[in-house]
């Protein structure tokens, strides 16, 4: 049983098994507008620690999952969203965990497929006996001089010299963004004045994204923040609030 | 036996690479197309069952290999246990790069949904998988090595069957569509999530 | 062919030393006695000028051995000297160490993002690189040989390539052992230590 699946949840909307909570809110019969998605990160927290161990697998299965809600939800409440951006079907949710786990399913099969074949080698054994003495061969010291070409090494550390594009940082990613590391973000943007979500997620992963537009209406909630988009797909500017919130940190994470 | 099967035999037993067809020939000072009756000769010679040893095409060549009859009794002799089977995380991880070669490993998590470092490294120690240069981002990018296909017994890359093969199919897709929306119907202490994980 | 002499030719193929009848028996789960026959129907199997391989009775038992006649195309296959291809990895790991020496394994992990064991264990193999001491922390350093500047056709470190043509920022200010840090950093991100392997 995965870790996601046992996790219980009392929230002030729903009480039950977190995947029953899914179902619910694709199916529309839970309001996504209402769940307090941080409650259910702590929870998920508070679980991890009473088993005491850290399943890498279930952990990332969550992070798909609540990743995806956080996606809907940041949707819904987006302000001013017209009908185009409300209209994320609980089906296009769905496409969008089924595409993943094809994905993910072709390759576990293929890993099986190269399992069967290694079983299939079993007992076929090559020779790894060096060669006879008069076979040996010489060694690179009887190489003429000038075989490799010195540009060869600077052209390798030309390509070590190279920052990759802030992009590069979603190969350790989606497991390791943090709400808290987004508010870090989107404080540190506001402190120098007005910005825009854009400049906060320039160059992020998709999860990153969600889980910064998280980090802002939690930053919304709390008063820290406001933002405005002046057309659908336009530009969202974000507003340093009037009273930011000492609680929201601590809300948040 | 010819002598030049003779000589090929030979060149078989003391490389320890598989050897290409036509670097058998150079070697021999033959054209390529002069050693096919040998390698033809060769083959019904030690075809499987035949004799102790079997000759295989891998990796792009020809070698020798023991007969598996032979092994309790290799076992015994030489003491060294022969390829410890692949985890399931090592076998995805070598599947992503056997399929879609070259690849980083961000590329790999990214598919399996977990970080694949341990599996990585474990494959890159084993000789099955090696480095091959860089994405446009920086990152390592790995390839299968030709151990791999040895070890294996694949005589090249092609001889993989289509990955697409095990997908399943569109009604079973459309089923597992249903079946997330639907899960909260079916659930009975499985959820969709535990449900598709399965499937 | 008995499965027994099938066995036993599958034994003597794999082992790189002569073997002892008792050690062949008892591999076999034999009787040395009962051995005796089938090491006869071998040594005609694998008379002298029969096939390309010969089976020989020595000290220390017994042991398959080429026929002398491949031994022209043997040298021609495995004896030609040959320059070992750089690969991705080594030309990597030969360029930090050849433009930072001495440098510690566990640097040139940092830059490079991977454990590079296995090309730094190559790069030592062949003789381009040797160790030079220890690092304050106790890390093995390493610097090129004077083999290295041999076949790079360098009469010293300082006719090294300038790397600033190929250098992708040159914006980038500091030192160039800082700069390939912080690069390689970037590079990994904020990961776990994982990204670097064994350091």
């Amino acid at each position: 049983m995965s870790a996601v699946s046992d996790l219980q949840l009392d929230l002030e909307v729903f009480s039950g098994p977190f995947d029953l909570l899914l179902t619910l809110v694709l199916r529309e019969e839970v309001d996504l507008l209402e769940v307090e998605l941080a409650e259910v990160v702590l929870a998920y927290l508070d679980h991890l620690e009473s088993r005491g161990e850290l399943d890498l697998e279930a952990t990332t299965e969550f992070l798909v999952l609540i990743a995806a809600l956080l996606e809907l939800k940041s949707r819904l409440m987006l302000p001013r969203a017209d009908d185009d951006l409300l209209d994320l079907e609980p089906s296009e949710a769905a496409e969008e965990l089924l595409a993943r786990m094809l994905e993910a399913k072709r390759y576990r099969s293929a890993a099986d497929h190269l399992r069967e074949l290694l079983a299939a080698e079993e007992g076929v054994r090559y020779r790894s006996a060096p060669p006879p003495p008069w076979l040996r061969r010489g060694g690179l010291d009887e190489l003429p001089a000038g075989v490799y070409a010195p540009e060869r090494l600077g052209a390798a550390l030309g390509g070590l010299l190279r920052h990759p594009p802030q992009v590069d940082v979603t190969h350790l990613g989606q497991v390791r963004v943090s709400v808290a590391e987004r508010l870090e973000v989107l404080r540190r943007l506001l402190r120098r004045g007005a910005t825009t979500f854009d400049e906060a997620v320039r160059g992020a992963d998709r999860v990153t994204v969600c889980i910064t537009l998280f980090a802002l209406l939690e930053m919304y909630k709390q008063g820290e923040a406001t933002w405005e988009q002046s057309e659908p797909f336009g530009e969202i500017a974000i507003v340093a609030g009037a009273e930011p919130a000492p609680r929201a940190e601590a809300a948040a994470t | 036996m010819t002598d030049l099967a003779r000589i090929v035999e030979a060149l078989l037993f003391l490389s320890p690479e598989p050897v290409a067809t036509e670097d058998l020939a150079s070697a021999c000072d033959v054209w390529p197309d002069d050693l096919a009756p040998v390698l033809e000769e060769l083959r019904a010679e030690f075809a499987p069952g035949r004799r102790g040893l079997v000759l295989r095409e891998v990796a792009g060549g020809w070698t020798l290999a023991t007969d598996p009859l032979a092994e309790p009794a290799a076992r015994r002799l030489l003491a060294k246990p022969r390829t410890p089977p692949l985890s399931p995380a090592q076998a995805e991880t070598l599947s992503i790069v056997a399929y879609l070669q070259p690849v980083s490993r961000p590329e790999v998590a990214r598919i399996r949904g977990v970080a694949s470092d341990s599996a990585t490294a474990t494959l890159l120690e084993r000789g099955l998988i090696e480095e091959s240069g860089r994405s446009q981002f920086g990152a390592v990018l790995y390839r299968t090595t030709p151990l791999f296909l040895k070890l294996f017994g694949l005589g090249s890359r092609d001889e993989l069957p289509d990955p697409t093969q095990w997908d399943p199919t569109p009604e079973e897709q459309g089923e597992l569509r249903d079946r997330l929306l639907r899960a909260g119907e079916a659930r009975a202490g499985v959820g969709p999530a535990a449900a598709l994980g399965d499937d």
